[in-house]
C-alpha cells in the first residue's frame, strides 16, 4: 500500500467534517481543539493515509496539503 | 447605576449572542421601560460572528447603534479584540473564560470572567452557556427584574423549546451563583 | 515517527493552487462555492492561462470571488454578470472570460441576460452554481428551490401553485443553438468534483476555439441557507437534489466538432 | 392619526411595518429578497397564509413594481419593499405608476450606496424619492418614520395619503429602522376601510370601460395631463406637509434631520441645552411635501440651521431652497452606512457656534 | 340591382364585433396586429365575457390596444405585460386576463418576466405578436427576426455570428411545466384566422378551468417595417416565416386534462 | 475644445452624435431602440461595421448598461444611449458604474414623461441626471447641447471628461436635438487618443490583479469610497465648470435655460431688447458641474431670474440655490413634448419686470 | 350558388388588398378613389359574391360586412 | 421678405413630404445659410401623415419647432385642416389641387393652388408631384438658388436614383412655369 500523508492548515479549518467523509481510510477527525476562528478543526488521527487526495480535493478552504511517498521511495520501502 | 444602559453582546453565530440581547430587551419592555435592540445583520455574519446592540433606558432612545458601550458580554477572542476598546470608562466587561485566551487588559474597567461554557457542560447542557452568562450580568447590573427575564425566555424561546425554561432558569441562577462566589463583595 | 520526516522522501500531490489568493474565505463551513472556486483557479493554473482570464463574480455569496480567485475580476450588478461578461468579450475576444452566478442572479433576476447571452453564442463560460437556495440573503426561496422545500420564504413549502415549479434553466438554455456546451456537475464527493475540473477544461477549450457559450452548471449546497450540517447536505443533495437535477452532460459538441 | 391600538410589541421595524400592512388591510404583496428588507417579504410569507391577501416572490424587483402597477390598476391595496439597488430598477415602473395615478405603497429600506455598498442604514436615496428617480416630472409621497412605533403607523397613512390622491406613496427608511426592535403597539385590523376604486379595471361591468395607461401621443394632451399631476402635487404640498419640531421656541441653532438621525438629533439637542446652547429640532415627516414654511419662517428669526444626513447632503438643498438666504445653512453627513452620534452633532454645534456669523 | 335593395332578403353573416370600439386603428395598411385584435375581441363576444376580461398592453405597435378592444385594459411598460397580467390575476382570479405582447416586448427585454409568469403557470392567456421586427420604433431587428432579415438595425441582414439566432422563445417556454396549453398561430389568410380564433377559444376555456398558462404566438406581418405591400408580406409569411417558425399546436393538454 | 475640423455636413442629431463617436475613437457601442434616440444605433449598425470598433443591439437598457459595466472595466472607450424611460431602467447600472469609477458616455434623449409619455423632446429627467436617479451618493458629469453642432463636439468632450475622472460622463439631450438636421463640422478622427488604463481587467499580466467592484462590506471603508468620490467631485465642480452668457453685462433680467430651450431665449433675449428690456442670458452648458458661480454673482446685481424649462421646473431649484434669495427666481416650463416659443418667453418677461418687486 | 354581397366601410378601408388575396371570387377590387384619409379603398367589382366571409375575416380594419341569402330565401329564389 | 423664412411641409407619408424639406435644407446650406430641418416622429407617423419644418435663414436659428409658419406645402386634406390656421398673417400657402377638395379659406394670407399630381401624372412619372410643388414654391420664394436646389437633390436621392435627376430638373422647372401660367404677375 502506498503511503502518504495530510498537512492540515488548522486556521483555515472551519470543520465542516466533508473530508472525514471523503477519506475511505478514515485517517481524519475532528479535532476537540477549537482554532482562533471558532472551528474544531480536523487532525490525521490515523496513520493509514494512502495519500489518495479524495479529502483535500473537496476540502473547500484548501486547507488539505497532500503528500505521498514518491514511486522510487515507495519501492525503497518495500 | 445610569438611567441608559448601552449593551454589546458578541461571540461567534451559535452561542446564542442575538438571543441574550433580545431577552434583555423584552425583559425591559415587561418592565414599561425603554428598549431597543439592534443585530448585526446580513452577510457579515458569514464569518461566524455575531453581535448585538441591547439598549435599556428609563427616557426615550435615540440612537440604537453606538459605538461606545456601558456594558460588554464577549463570548469569543475575535469580539473581544474588536470591542475592549468599546467599553466607557467604568464600564462592564463579561467575558467567556472558555474561550477567551488573551484575556483584556484595561485597568479602568470592571471586568468579570466567567466560565460559563464548561459550567453549562458540567450542568450536562451545552446550550445553556449564555443563560448563565446572563445570570452573571444581571447579577451586576440588575437592570430587570428575574421574573421579566422568565417571562421575555418565553417570547424569545421558540414553543417547541418550552421545556427547557426550567433548565435555563437554573442557568440564570448559575450565573448568579458564579458572581457570588468569585466576586460577591467585590462590586 | 513525526509528520516533518515523513515528507522528507514524500512529494506533494495536492496544494492549494497558486491562482487563489491567501485570503480567508467568507463563506460558511462546508460551502460549494469554496470547493467551485478551487477548482476553478485550478484548472486557469493548469491550463496556464491565469493572465489571460477575466471573471465577473456576481451579487450572492460568491460577491467576493474577486477576493479569492487570482486573476482579474469585475464584480457584476445582480443577474447581470453574463451581460458584464458579454461587454469585457465583446472587446477582448481574445480573451477567456467567464461568468459565476447563483441560481437567484442566474435564473431569477438575471433570466434575460442569461437567455439572451446564450442565444447570441456569446463565447463565455458560465458558471451556474445552483444550490436551491438565496444563500446570501438568508435562505430565501429560488426559482431552483425543490417542491416542498421550506425557506424563509416558502416556510410552508414550497407551493407549486403559488410559487410555480422548480426552474430547470440548463434544461431550458440547452435548447438554445447559441448553446454550445451545457453540463451538469456537483462538487459534494471527490469524484464528482473531478468530473467537474473535467468540464471546466473543456470549456475553456472550446472557448479558445470560438465554439459559442458554454454552461457549466454546478448542483451545490448550502448548509447555512438549508439549516442543516455540511455532512447532512451531502445526503440531502442525493436524496434530493440528484433526483431533480440529475448529473451529466446536456449538450455535447458532435466528436469532430471539437 | 388617530386609531385604537391594541397590542404591545417587542419587534423589529421591518416586521412590525409588514404587520401594519396587513392589519391595514393589504390585499397583495410583490417584492424580492433584498438586505436589510427581507424580513417583510418574509414575514408576509409566512403570515399571510394564515391571514388574507396574496404574496408573491416575484423574479426581480422590475417584476414586482410591474405586478404592483397591475394590482393597483385592478383595484387592490397593494405594497412592494426594497432597499436601494432594487429601488433603483423599479424607477421606470414607479414613474409609470405616477403617471397613471395608481395608489400604492413603496418601501426603500436605504442602505449604503452608490452601486452595491453595503448593507448598513443610510438616507442617501432622499434626492431618488423626493426628486424623482424615474424620467419626467412626478412626486412621490415620501413618510419618514424614525422608530419601529412610526414604521407601523406610517403604514396606514401611506395607504390613506396615496388613495386620497391616487399617487404612489413611499415610506423611506433605512437598515437601522429595518433591523432593530422596539416596541410598537398596533391599529386594530380592519381600520382603514377600502372600497374598490370605480377606475379600476375589474371587468367592464354596467359601465364604460376603464383603462390605465400613461401614454399620450399628442404632447398638448400629455402637457395637460403634467398639469393636471402638477396641480395635484400642490394641493397635497398645501395640505399634507407633517413635521415635528423640539425645542424650538427659543432656538439659535436648529437642526433638521429626518429618520433616525432626527432621534440623534434630539439627543444632541438636550446635550447642547445642558451646555446652555440654544439649540432646536425640526424633524420632516414628510420629506415630499417638504415643511418649507415652518424652515422658512424659522430661517427669519434663527441663526443657524444645522443639516443631518446619513449621505452627502442632499435635503440639505431642500432646507437651504426653505431659507433662501436668510440665515446660513450647515451640513453634517455621514456616508456609506456609518450613523452619526449625538456627540459628533454636538461637536458640530460647537464649532459652528463659535465661529463668527458671515452673512456672505 | 342596388345593393340596398339585395340586402333587404339577406342576413347578416359577419360583420364587426361589438368589443371593438368605433376608433379608427392607427395601424398601418395590413397589419396583422388588427386582424388579431378583431378576432380576439370576436372569442371576447361569442364567450359573452366581456365583462369579465381584463387585457394588458404592451409598449409596441400595439400599445393602443385599449383603445381598439372595448374592455377593461391596463397598458405596461415595455416587456412587463406578464407582470402586469400577474398582478392583475392574483388579486382578480376569477376574471379572465390576458397579456398582448410584440416580439421585442415579449422576447427581449421582457425575456424574464415571460419565462417567469409562464413557469409560475400564471392562469392566463399570453397572446405573442411575432412579427420578427420591432414595428413601433422603426423597423429594428427583433429576437426573432430571421436570419439574414435585414433591418434598421442589421442593415447587412441579420449575422448570427453577432447578433444571435432567431428566439424560438415558443419553443421553450413549452418546456416549462407552468405552460398548459402552447400553439403557434397565424393570421394572414382565412383559414389561418379561423384556427387562431379557435385555439383563443381553447386558451379561455382552459383559464376558466384554472390550467395555468396558456400561449398563443401569432406569426404576423409589418409591412412597414419590412418595406413591403400588404401583400407581398404574405408571399413573405409563406416563404420565409413559417419554415422557420412553423404553424400548429407545440403542447396540447391529455385529452381527458380539458 | 479646440480641434482640426474637417467636412461641414448637414445631419440629424443623433447621427451626428453617433458619426462624432465612431470618430472619437469608441470601442463599443452597447444599447436598445427606443424613440426618439433610436438613429444612434441605427447609425453604428451601419457604420461601424465598415470602420471600427464594436456595436451590439442589447435585448434590454438593462443589459446595454451592464455591457457597458463590463467593456469600460475592460478598458475600452464605451457608451450607451436611451430615451427617458429606457434611461430610468439604467439607473442601477449607473449607480455601479459611477461607484465603481468607469469611465463611459451614457446619452439621453429626452421624451416627455413620466410614464411612457410621449416621444416628443423634453428636459423632465434633469433631476434623474443631475442629482441621482440612481441609489446612493453619486454625481454623472452632464453635458447639455443645444445644437447638432454640440452633439458633436459633446461627444469628444464627454469621453475627456470622462476618462480624466474616471467618471461616467452623460449628454442629456432631447428629442427635437436628437431628431431635427443641422450643419455639423466633425472633428478630425483619431484626434482623441485612448490608451488603456493600468486598472483595467484586461487580465493580469506582469502586475497585482486587477478588480472592478463597488462592494465594501465594511461601513467604515464605503465611507472612505464616498468621501473620495466627494472630493472628486469637488474637483470637478471647481474645474470644469462650462456655461454661455449673452447679453448679461447691463441686464436686469436674465433668462436661464440649457438645452434647446436657451436658443429660444436667445431669441426672446433679442426680441426684449428691441423692445428696450435689459434682459440677458445664462446657459449652462455643465448642468454638473453647475454654474452656480456666475449665477451666485449675477443675482446680486440683477433684478429677476427667469429660468425656462421643458419640464414642471427642474433646473430652477439649482438656480435658486445659487441666488440663494438674492434676487427673486421665476419659473416658466413647458411639459409632455410642447416645445417654448421665443414669443411666450418674452410675454414671460414682460409679465414679470411689470410686476412691483416684492423682495419677500 | 349561395348568394352573397359585402359591404365596405370605405373610410375605414386602408386599401391593404389583403381581401381581394383572400377572395377566391375576385369580387373585390381597389378603386381609383381615395378616401379622407388618402388610401385608395376596396369596392365589391364583380357580382358573384358568395358571402364566403373570408375577405371581412381577414380584414384589419374591420371593413367589411357580409350577408347572405339565407337558406330560406335562398330556398326562394331557387 | 424676411430674413429668415420658416416653413411647414405636410402630407400623407409617401408624397415626398421629407425630402422636400432636406433639399431646402441642404440648398441653403450649400448657401451657407442657416438651416434647420425638423421631421415630425415616430409612430405618429403611422396615421399615414409625415410633416417637416425646415427653417432658412441669415441669423442663427432659435427653435426648429414653431407653430406659426411664413410657408406652408400641404399635400393632403387633413394637413390643410390641421396647417391653414398656422400661416402667419400675409404668410404663403401651397397646396396640392389633386388630393385637396376643401381648400384654404383665409384671406390675409397669399395663397396658390397647384395641380402638381395632375401634372405629374401627365409627366408620366407620379413620383415627382413634390419636385414640382417645389419648383412652384420657389418661384414665389427664391430662398435658395437652382443650382442649389440640384445640388441638394445629389444628397438626398439615394445613389441608385441618381439618374432621375434630370427628371427632378424637369419637375422643378414645371413647377416654376406653372407658376408663370397661373400667377405670373401676382407677387
Ligand atoms: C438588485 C438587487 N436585488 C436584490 C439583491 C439582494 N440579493 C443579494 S444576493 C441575492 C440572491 C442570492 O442568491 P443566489 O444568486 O442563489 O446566490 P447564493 O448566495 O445562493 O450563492 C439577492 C436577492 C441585490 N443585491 N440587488
Ligand atoms: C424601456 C423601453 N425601452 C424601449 C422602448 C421603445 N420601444 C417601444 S416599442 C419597442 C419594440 C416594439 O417591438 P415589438 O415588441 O416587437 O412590437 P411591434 O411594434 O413589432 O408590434 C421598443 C423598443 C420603450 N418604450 N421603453
Ligand atoms: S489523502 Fe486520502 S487517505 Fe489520506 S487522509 Fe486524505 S482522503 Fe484519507
Ligand atoms: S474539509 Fe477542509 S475545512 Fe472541512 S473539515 Fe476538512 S480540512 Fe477542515
Ligand atoms: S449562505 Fe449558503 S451559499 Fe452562502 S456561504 Fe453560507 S453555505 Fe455558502
Ligand atoms: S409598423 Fe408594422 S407592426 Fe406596426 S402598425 Fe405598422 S405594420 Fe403593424
Ligand atoms: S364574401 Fe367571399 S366571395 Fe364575397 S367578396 Fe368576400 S371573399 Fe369574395
Ligand atoms: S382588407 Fe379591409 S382594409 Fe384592406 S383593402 Fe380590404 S377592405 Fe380595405
Ligand atoms: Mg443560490
Ligand atoms: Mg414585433
Amino acid at each position: 500500500m502506498i503511503k502518504g500523508t495530510v498537512l492540515i492548515n488548522s486556521e483555515n479549518c472551519k470543520g465542516c467534517e466533508l473530508c472525514i467523509v471523503a477519506c475511505s481510510q478514515e485517517s481524519l477527525s475532528l479535532s476537540q481543539k477549537i482554532n482562533l476562528r471558532g472551528y474544531r478543526y480536523v487532525e490525521l488521527s490515523q496513520d493509514n493515509c494512502t495519500g489518495c487526495t479524495n479529502c483535500a480535493i473537496v476540502c473547500p478552504d484548501s486547507a488539505i496539503t497532500v503528500y505521498r511517498q514518491s514511486k522510487q521511495n515507495y519501492k525503497k520501502a518495500v | 447605576m445610569h438611567i441608559t444602559d448601552e449593551i454589546i453582546i458578541a461571540g461567534f453565530g451559535g452561542q446564542g449572542v442575538l438571543s441574550m440581547g433580545k431577552i434583555l430587551a423584552y425583559a425591559a419592555m415587561f418592565e414599561n421601560k425603554e428598549t431597543s435592540w439592534m443585530p448585526s445583520y446580513g452577510p457579515e455574519m458569514r464569518g461566524g460572528t455575531a453581535n448585538c446592540i441591547t439598549i435599556i433606558s428609563e427616557k426615550k432612545i435615540s440612537s440604537p447603534v453606538v459605538s461606545k458601550f456601558d456594558s460588554a458580554i464577549i463570548l469569543n477572542q475575535p469580539s473581544l479584540n474588536k470591542f475592549e476598546d468599546h467599553v466607557k470608562e467604568h464600564g462592564f466587561l463579561f467575558y467567556e473564560a472558555s474561550t477567551i485566551i488573551n484575556p483584556p487588559t484595561r485597568e479602568d474597567i470592571m471586568i468579570y470572567k466567567i466560565a460559563a461554557i464548561e459550567e453549562a457542560n458540567k450542568m450536562g447542557q451545552k446550550q445553556i452557556s449564555n443563560m448563565i452568562m446572563l445570570g452573571a450580568f444581571l447579577e451586576i447590573k440588575p437592570l430587570v427584574k428575574r421574573e421579566s427575564v422568565l417571562s421575555a425566555l418565553k417570547k424569545v424561546l421558540p414553543e417547541r423549546h418550552h421545556h427547557l425554561i426550567a433548565v435555563n432558569e437554573q442557568a440564570l441562577l448559575r450565573g448568579k451563583e458564579l458572581i457570588e462566589i468569585n466576586y460577591h463583595v467585590s462590586v | 515517527m513525526s509528520q516533518e520526516i515523513l515528507l522528507e522522501d514524500m512529494q506533494c500531490v495536492y496544494q492549494k493552487p497558486a491562482t487563489l489568493t491567501d485570503d480567508y474565505m467568507h463563506y460558511c463551513p462546508g460551502c460549494g462555492h469554496a470547493v467551485a472556486h478551487k477548482i476553478l483557479m485550478e484548472v486557469v493554473q493548469e491550463m496556464g492561462i491565469q493572465e489571460d482570464v477575466i471573471g465577473v463574480a456576481p451579487v450572492g455569496c460568491s460577491v467576493f470571488a474577486y477576493n479569492y480567485m487570482n486573476i482579474d475580476m469585475q464584480e457584476a450588478a445582480h443577474g447581470r454578470a453574463s451581460a458584464v461578461a458579454t461587454g469585457i468579450k465583446r472587446v477582448l475576444p481574445e480573451k477567456y472570460v467567464f461568468s459565476y452566478q447563483g441560481d437567484g442572479d442566474l435564473a431569477a433576476i438575471g433570466t434575460a441576460e442569461t437567455i439572451h447571452t446564450i442565444n447570441r453564442g456569446e463565447n463565455i463560460l458560465m458558471v451556474f452554481i445552483n444550490n436551491g437556495i438565496y444563500g446570501m440573503t438568508g435562505g430565501q426561496m429560488a426559482p431552483t428551490s425543490l417542491f416542498g422545500q421550506i425557506t424563509s420564504t416558502s416556510p410552508y413549502g414550497r407551493d407549486v401553485e403559488h410559487n410555480g415549479y422548480p426552474l430547470k434553466i440548463t434544461e431550458l438554455i440547452a435548447h438554445l443553438p447559441g448553446a454550445f456546451y451545457v453540463t451538469r456537475q456537483a462538487v459534494h464527493t471527490p469524484n464528482t468534483v473531478r468530473k467537474f475540473k473535467k468540464a471546466l477544461r473543456n470549456a475553456f477549450e472550446f472557448q479558445k476555439l470560438k465554439k459559442g457559450t458554454c454552461f457549466i452548471e454546478v448542483v451545490s449546497n448550502c448548509p447555512s441557507g438549508w439549516k442543516m450540517t455540511p455532512k447532512e447536505t451531502l445526503t440531502y443533495i442525493e436524496e434530493k437534489m440528484l433526483p431533480e437535477y440529475p448529473l451529466g452532460d446536456l449538450k455535447v459538441p458532435a466528436q469532430n466538432n471539437i | 392619526m388617530k386609531m385604537q391600538k391594541s397590542e404591545v410589541r417587542l419587534m423589529k421595524g421591518n416586521e412590525a411595518l409588514a404587520e401594519a400592512a396587513i392589519r391595514a388591510g393589504l390585499d397583495a404583496y410583490f417584492g424580492y429578497p433584498i438586505t436589510p428588507q427581507s424580513e417583510i417579504l418574509e414575514y408576509f410569507t409566512e403570515q399571510i397564509p394564515k391571514r388574507h391577501g396574496v404574496v408573491l416572490q416575484a423574479e426581480s424587483e422590475v417584476a414586482s413594481i410591474n405586478m404592483v402597477y397591475g394590482a393597483a390598476g385592478a383595484g387592490a391595496r397593494v405594497m412592494t419593499s426594497s432597499s436601494s439597488p432594487g429601488m433603483s430598477l423599479m424607477q421606470e415602473g414607479i414613474s409609470y405608476i405616477a403617471a397613471a395615478e395608481l395608489p400604492c405603497l413603496l418601501v426603500n429600506v436605504v442602505r449604503g450606496g452608490p452601486g452595491l455598498g453595503t448593507i448598513q442604514p443610510s438616507q442617501g436615496d432622499y434626492f431618488q424619492a423626493v426628486k424623482g428617480g424615474g424620467h419626467g416630472d412626478y412626486r412621490l409621497i415620501v413618510l419618514a418614520p424614525s422608530s419601529v412605533q412610526e414604521m407601523c403607523d406610517f403604514v396606514f397613512d401611506a395607504f390613506k395619503l396615496a388613495e386620497k390622491y391616487r399617487n404612489p406613496a413611499m415610506i423611506l427608511t433605512d437598515g437601522a429602522l429595518g433591523q432593530m426592535m422596539e416596541k410598537v403597539e398596533f391599529p386594530e385590523e380592519g381600520s382603514l376601510p377600502h372600497q374598490v376604486p370605480d377606475w379600476a379595471t375589474t371587468g367592464k361591468k354596467g359601465r364604460e370601460r376603464n383603462f390605465i395607461t400613461s401614454l399620450h401621443m399628442e404632447p398638448e394632451k400629455m402637457e395637460e395631463i403634467n398639469l393636471h399631476l402638477q396641480k395635484k402635487y400642490k394641493v397635497i404640498e398645501e395640505n399634507e406637509v407633517r413635521f415635528e419640531t423640539f425645542e424650538i421656541d427659543d432656538a439659535e441653532i436648529v437642526l433638521v434631520a429626518f429618520g433616525l438621525p432626527a432621534r440623534i438629533c434630539q439627543k444632541a439637542v438636550e446635550l447642547a441645552r445642558e451646555k446652555g446652547i440654544k439649540a432646536g429640532l425640526v424633524r420632516p415627516i414628510t420629506l415630499f411635501p417638504f415643511p418649507k414654511k415652518i424652515l422658512s419662517d424659522l430661517s427669519k428669526k434663527i441663526d443657524h440651521f444645522l443639516v443631518i444626513e446619513l449621505n452627502a447632503g442632499q435635503m440639505v438643498e431642500d432646507v437651504m431652497l426653505a431659507a433662501n438666504g436668510k440665515c446660513p445653512v450647515h451640513f453634517k453627513g455621514r456616508m456609506g452606512g456609518m450613523i452619526i452620534q449625538p456627540e459628533e452633532v454636538l461637536e458640530e454645534i460647537e464649532k459652528i457656534i463659535q465661529q463668527p456669523i458671515l452673512q456672505e
